[in-house]
């Protein structure tokens, strides 16, 4: 797909232009490819023993309210033959899209959350959930929970449902 | 493709800050179905306000668990399960501008374990667009032919080879309708006048012969509905007022047997009729015939109802009543040794479980799309 | 349009096959193309002051229970920018279509009403009327309201909303 | 055709007993529109549930009667109506299986009176595909170039000319987003660091200089919404929290106006402020910003609300607070004298219709879709 390459090109040029920022919005903005590197990079970081462990949670996953979705804007794929980070059957997971960050009750802790849609089947109309908490316009594409990120997907825009996968810990400076 | 992008992945990484990575949690994936169980049942959602995106759901009927769901395209009415269920067939119906442009029918192959098309037929843009029901395309009974009924309005059928995933061809069927399978290379019409059209296939799936048999009922008395079943050699067709017409199709030509009523004199009284999208389903191993009935006129043919009556198809006597906890349009059942009776009706989109033998309602999974229609069972 | 050709063809094998039938809903069942002749003929059949007078009526034509819908099943144009007897702006009428039989409550008379579709559009969505008296199954074709009848239009099965056209007085035997 | 359907037609008509013909009623046909009122106001309909299927309606806001519908595919947003409202601009994409298969993006052309399209250009598969608001596409000031926003993710914009009927080319626009119109040669995009980007065209519709400019807000602080609305030379953008930024376009450079805020200190301690999915909306022959607000937290800038509160964007003051009949997530005002305020509430598909100088509550218009998001007026 021809807009990868561009993509690639383009990302590097966000970079520069947003490592001369400051404030965190701008920098998570620029991570979000972290999220497309869980799916796209699992050899390479599978066996990394070294990080902090993943975090302890609580409440329902199929529930709106669970901590994950503070973000988020669609169907939940738990509702919809998926999971929270599972995609459903015959769906497609969109290894780009916006991220959010959700405190998470268990521990007090910032978490970065990455909100994959699922792509390739029309709407599965199931658990829909709208949460804007750190939501933004869609001029900052990654940090905007209105862009249909099916986009990014290799099925494209054909939007199913949306998964919450946590990406790692917020770090205040 | 992957490589391309690896590269400004680790450039981004490296030059992250605010963000911390932790213990990776598993891999974000499609998930993957195992074998089918006999308690899953498959619901048709024609999508009546937004026609263009019809759909079908996968829904596990013991846990009441949401597994799955196909998009179905333009006037979606049912799936063709093989027996085996090694594969998934589905009639469907596209323009190449939603709802206007040129036309094109497929049967689109899915894997049963991803859920993802892996292969289509292009058949003649002509299937028959209207209400959903059963019996609108058929597969023989070794499932190596797909049989689909066509309307423009003129009638024909087309024939898929499955296995070699091509058109055979397509036949004229003038004045009968549906397909209703009675062998590896039979099935039979339904005509205008009451009779029945056999079609006999050859083992490369071309219709070889096409004989008309005589009505067996008489329409200017009283219809059957088009929404026969199944049971064995013998389809069984249920009339307007609820007279049942076993016809046995084991042979060249059909033979009618002896009809009864699924309603007493008294019941006939209280106008007790059969209605509904799918008012009848059969359990085959119990030789049980379950119909959704009401009470109603001239015209509700096609209403809703709240009871199911299960009747005994060799001794032909009422065995059981199940009061539904909910209306319903459509029933199914499934086929194993402890059945359950599936409902849904079209103007509430939800999936009650009952327990087939006792009728005891288990359970209701909501949110099942918009206007659900046929029910089917692997 | 090829099928309008085979079409012609069976119809007049229906005409011998019916008229050697005695029940009136078999003959109705024949005549059905007189719907179709309605829009098709226009100039053939203009300025024909022989005929009664078309019914007097009353009711709502945008409520489902005017006496015209007794075996419609579909949104009334009405309700959808056309009228009883006119397609919406955007749709173009089926010329062939089933037929129903209702009782006119102003002068008692059975009429034959043709339940033309309007096509070429997506589902109006408004003001859907379900009546299903004297509809028959979808196997005899013309009394059928289960069948969508754009089938018969010029633009394919898109289903958009459903007219209700006089066509004739029911002349019972 | 014809001719070959007379001849079986007069046989029929021949050999019909039973059935008496009578005086024919009027030829059944399509309705034709009148020129545009400007009460009329189209709705758009993304369908969520049924993406592939978007439609749009047109309502006369004086009769409340429904005019009729057009079809708008997948991710449907909303039309682009030239002033004269001689042709009806439609951005669409369609896949050759529905939600799945090849995309195809297009202008389709529609004439409003018959609302039949009458042509279509093909333009890159890319247009945004998200929660519908207006500035996703726009018309030059003199209606020759439609530009279209995509995000593939990589952002652009295609330039169609709707005069000549042809695509002219795709630009990048890395960076920046939306469409704001700022002259027949000229338009802005919003960019993540809360600057704006200024686009040239020349007269052949080609992109000729992108200049970027500083931010004329800071994005750290108080985010304004993409849901900018044009009063004359000037772009109104809106914080989350109500502060107004006010934009000159009308020179080679954006220039920015003394910013103001909705809010009181008092509503500010409240917590009012703007919300859903199209908020705003201006009269421009008196100068007034009509703005949906309600009472919510940080995460509530999408949320629908109950209250109109109307400015004079001259002098900034609040002139009116209307209290809306239900909940609303977009208003339109319309552009005549005597203007109606529209309103929909994406979660309860109807359209309410309002003075928009009484702010009386005049009706409601039900059954319209089933996602109703952007209201667009003649």
């Amino acid at each position: 797909m021809k807009w990868l390459d561009r993509f690639a090109e383009k990302s590097a040029r966000r970079v520069a232009r947003s490592s001369s920022r400051r404030s965190f919005i701008a920098k998570a903005g620029t991570v979000m490819l972290g999220a497309a590197a869980v799916p796209l990079l699992p050899v390479a970081r599978a066996n990394d023993s070294s990080r902090p462990p993943a975090p302890t949670e609580s409440g329902d996953p199929d529930s709106c309210d669970y901590w994950r979705y503070c973000a988020i804007d669609g169907y939940l794929c738990g509702c919809c033959g998926g999971s929270f980070n599972t995609c459903p059957p015959g769906t497609t997971m969109s290894p780009i899209t916006w991220l959010g960050t959700c405190t998470n009750p268990v521990d007090g802790k910032d978490y970065i959350i990455s909100y994959n849609d699922c792509c390739g089947q029309s709407s599965c109309g199931r658990c829909l959930c709208t949460r804007s908490e750190g939501d933004r316009p869609v001029y900052q594409p990654f940090l905007s929970n209105d862009i249909n990120w099916c986009a990014g997907s290799p099925v494209d825009v054909s939007y199913n449902c949306s998964t919450a996968v946590v990406l790692g810990l917020a770090v205040a400076e | 493709m992957l490589r391309k992008l690896i590269v400004p992945v680790c450039l981004l990484l490296q030059s992250t800050v605010g963000f911390a990575e932790i213990e990776r949690e598993s891999l974000p994936e499609s998930r993957v179905l195992p074998g089918p169980s006999p308690h899953w049942v498959w619901v048709s959602d024609m999508a009546f306000h937004n026609m263009p995106d019809g759909k079908v759901y996968l829904v596990d009927g013991d846990s009441g668990k949401f597994l799955g769901m196909l998009s179905g395209g333009l006037g979606f009415t049912a799936l063709e399960l093989p027996a085996d269920y090694s594969q998934i067939y589905s009639p469907e119906t596209y323009f190449s501008r939603g709802s206007r442009g040129e036309r094109t029918d497929v049967i689109t192959f899915y894997d049963p374990r991803t859920l993802q098309p892996n292969g289509e037929v292009i058949i003649p843009p002509k299937r028959l667009q209207g209400m959903p029901t059963h019996n609108y395309s058929a597969l023989t009974d070794d499932d190596r032919f797909l049989i689909v009924y066509n309307f423009t309005p003129a009638q024909s059928i087309s024939v898929i080879d499955v296995q070699e995933r091509r058109l055979v061809g397509e036949t004229e069927t003038a004045g009968c309708a549906l397909v209703l399978p009675s062998g590896n290379r039979r099935f039979q019409m339904m005509c205008g006048d009451g009779s029945l059209l056999t079609v006999t296939l050859n083992d490369a799936g071309e219709v070889t012969n096409k004989q008309r048999n005589e009505p067996f009922f008489d329409p200017n008395d009283d219809w059957v509905t088009e929404k026969a079943v199944r049971w064995g050699d013998t389809w069984v067709f249920v009339s307007y007022l609820g007279t049942v017409y076993p016809v046995d199709v084991s042979g060249d030509r059909p033979r009618p047997g002896k009809t009864w009523s699924l309603f007493s004199e008294e019941e006939k009284q209280a106008s007790w009729r059969p209605g509904g999208i799918q008012h009848l389903a059969v359990h085959l191993t119990s030789d049980k015939l379950y119909a959704l009935v009401h009470q109603g006129q001239d015209g509700t043919h096609k209403d809703p109802g709240q009871d199911v009556w299960v009747y005994d198809l060799k001794t032909q006597k009422k065995l059981q009543e199940i009061k539904l906890e909910k209306l319903s349009s459509a029933i199914q059942v499934s086929k194993d040794k402890a059945p359950l009776l599936f409902s849904v009706f079209i103007g509430n989109p939800a999936l009650d479980v009952y327990d087939a033998l006792s009728g005891e309602y288990l359970r209701s999974v909501d949110e099942i799309g918009m206007t659900p229609t046929v029910l089917q069972t692997p």
